[in-house]
């Protein structure tokens, strides 16, 4: 990912969304019942991917961090849990969007992946709340890794939380839109998956350039002092 | 436009808006950035003077 | 027994000591001065193992041969003498632990004490029941930072005698006032 | 073997601790019977019984909370965790140890809480008793770790409920299932999944978080 410089990096997101837009406007089919609304799918689920794919990317950097402490993991750690409350919320309007036309509400507990978002996005707050706490340094590093750990943890098991609640607490009155996507669908949804990705290493390395440039001048006005 | 056309659209803006907020975000770091180095360059300036 | 090399530490982007080199053996005896607030507290922690220096690499002797005293007594108020004691004797694993505790309690003027409250203790008598914490588990590297300062006259002697007989182990001693303990130093290290 | 010895020795303070300051034990007492109380009037009368079984769900997160809080406030006031990091024992035995007794005290407000929810409100099955001890068990893990990571911040009373509670929102929904739901087994294997997983998490991770080197 680091090979890879920032300007080709960001020439590939570009494309690679491009054409994906282009795909779903005028090449995917129209979904029968759902109309054009549909569409949304789209987007709202790549990025609810790549929220997935920052918040494993941050949870590996921590790992790394804990287990061979290189330089730089924990503010990699950091940007890629950034980024993933970045998609994280993107995911929730979109869905909330989503709800809207599809059920007529804004927000949608029986979508088990929105719930989901709004665990993750409260988790992932905490996360920043934690780290403005502590003053920076060797011990704010090993806690924040830690509880990226839990982050990444907590997926799996309130993804199962959420379906368990569903027999008690929420009948399912909608089915969960899940649709079967037909062969060319599931193209354009790869397509717009990729394009996603790539935009996620795009802002990632972006915003990993500017934290780093912030130290270097933080450090080159320490020596002048 | 139908409704189904219109939330589709605003999903879509509302994603194109996000990421070009954080453009400008980092727009504005950039902006702060070059002010630091202009300032950090002065002061060596300065002191080679001095 | 330890080795630190251009060993440095900052807080974010404030800098708080730099380039330090140490080298201690049993019998050595570091004696680092400067004001307060210069770094000392924390290049200790540091050689204490209880800080991660920002860069340098350092060597330390294994946590059980290391005894560190700082500002605080490190005690718990809320026990007894010999609660707090017994607790250290047992997480550091000394056999003949109730000898040894009575030993030292009685050594620094605590016997009498041995059941009430720390809470109820003077400042003075808190930083004794710390020095019995340190010395409980024969260390062989001690890192005493400002040792003297709570201590009240008493204290203050026995503190003396107890580091004349440690002649055999290494030593770190913080201090703003060099001059009680100037002849036992065998390195110095002032910071600015 | 030795491992369990620091285990004991260190709870045995922590219990001491409380036993002597006897803070945090009444004041989760009469924190979690005020709660129930204020639930009672908040609920219409013959309210829903999972309604009902939330209100004592919610009670018992945060009555854990306040002692939670309270944990590390001995560690903290007196710099002691440098004390007990510098101990060459395994330093997970201190989370054990800790965990153990914020158990302690958990349990005890819980010997006073379900009794009286079943006077307030409607009985109590086996199962939400079997429940309630498998959630303390991954409440106390979680709770305890994330409380001594908020101990290190500054604004600490604030950063626990935000650090904790949303892991404490699976513990709910396997507690109020186990208890409410009529095949309520799945729950309950959902609950030792829970403790099992971020337990060996916290056992494993406790020493980074309390230690720099």
């Amino acid at each position: 990912m680091k090979a890879i410089r920032l300007p080709q990096l960001a020439a590939a997101a570009t494309v690679a969304l491009g054409v994906s837009i282009a795909l779903i406007f005028f090449y995917a089919p129209i979904d029968g019942d759902q109309g054009l609304s549909q569409k949304i799918f789209y987007f709202h689920v790549p990025i609810a991917l790549t929220a997935y794919a920052c918040f494993a990317w941050g949870a590996w950097k921590a790992l790394l961090h804990l287990w061979k402490r290189p330089e730089g993991a924990d503010l990699e750690s950091y940007v890629a849990i950034h980024m993933g409350v970045i998609f994280g919320s993107l995911t929730l309007l979109t869905g909330s969007i989503w709800a809207k036309i599809s059920w007529g509400v804004w927000w949608a507990w029986s979508d088990n992946q929105l719930v989901l978002f709004l665990v993750l996005f409260l988790f992932y707050c905490a996360y920043f709340m934690l780290r403005y706490s502590v003053d920076p340094g060797p011990a704010r590093a090993n806690m924040c890794a830690v509880y990226a750990l839990f982050g990444v943890v907590l997926i799996p098991v309130s993804f199962l939380a959420i379906r368990l609640s569903r027999s008690f607490i929420h009948p399912v009155v909608f089915t969960s839109h899940g649709p079967q996507m037909t062969g060319s669908q599931f193209f354009v949804f790869c397509v717009a998956l990729v394009g996603m990705l790539t935009l996620f290493a795009a802002l990632y390395q972006i915003e990993l350039a500017g934290k780093r440039l912030d130290a270097h001048l933080r450090e080159l006005r320490e020596l002048l002092a | 436009m139908s409704p189904s056309e219109k939330y589709t659209a605003a999903a879509y803006l509302v994603v194109f808006v996000g990421v070009l907020a954080y453009v400008l975000i980092i727009a504005a770091k950039l902006q702060r950035l070059q002010r630091e180095v202009a300032d950090i360059l002065e002061r060596v300036r300065e002191r080679d003077r001095g | 027994m330890l080795t630190a090399r251009n060993l440095s530490k900052r807080f974010g982007a404030k800098r708080v000591f730099e380039r330090v080199d140490v080298s201690l053996a049993a019998g050595n005896f570091l004696l680092v001065t400067g004001p307060n607030g210069s770094g000392k507290t924390t290049l200790l922690r540091v050689l204490a193992g209880l800080a991660a220096p920002t860069s340098g690499d350092l060597t330390l002797p294994d946590r059980a041969l290391v005894g560190y005293l700082g500002h605080e007594p490190l005690v718990y108020r809320e026990l007894t003498p010999l609660e707090n004691l017994q607790l250290f004797a047992c997480l550091y694993r000394i056999p003949e632990g109730a000898e040894r505790i009575g030993m030292l309690l009685e050594r620094f003027g605590l016997w009498e004490v041995r059941h009430q409250r720390v809470g109820t203790f003077s400042r003075g008598m808190q930083q004794r029941l710390g020095l019995c914490r340190v010395l409980l588990h024969e260390p062989q590297l001690l890192v005493l930072d400002e040792p003297f300062n709570a201590l009240d006259a008493a204290g203050a002697e026995l503190l003396d005698a107890t580091l004349d007989e440690l002649r055999d182990r290494a030593l770190i001693v913080a201090t703003h006032d060099p001059e009680r303990v100037e002849r036992l130093a065998t390195e110095r290290l002032a910071f600015a | 073997m030795s491992y369990l010895s620091d285990i004991g020795a260190l709870t045995r303070k922590d219990l001491l601790l409380e036993l002597r300051a006897k803070e945090t034990v009444p004041a989760m007492l009469l924190f979690v019977l005020a709660a129930l109380t204020i639930f009672h009037f908040v609920t219409p009368t013959g309210g829903e019984r999972t309604a009902t079984l939330g209100l004592l769900w919610t009670a018992i997160i945060f009555t854990a909370l306040l002692g939670l809080t309270r944990a590390f406030v001995p560690e903290r006031e007196q710099g002691l965790m440098d004390a007990l990091v510098l101990a060459p024992c395994d330093r997970s035995a201190i989370w054990v140890a800790k965990s153990l007794a914020v158990l302690a005290f958990l349990g005890l407000a819980e010997a006073i809480a379900l009794p009286a929810f079943a006077l307030f409100f409607s009985g109590i099955g086996w199962r939400t008793v079997a429940a309630v001890a498998l959630a303390d068990v991954g409440i106390c893990a979680v709770g305890t770790l994330t409380g001594a990571m908020a101990v290190a911040g500054r604004a600490r009373e604030l950063i626990l409920p935000l650090l904790f509670l949303p892991l404490a929102i699976p513990v709910v929904v396997g507690g109020v299932g186990a208890s409410a739901a009529d095949h309520g087994g799945k729950y309950l294997a959902f609950l030792v999944l829970y403790d099992a997983a971020f337990g060996l998490l916290a056992w494993a991770s406790f020493e980074y978080v309390v230690s720099e080197t």
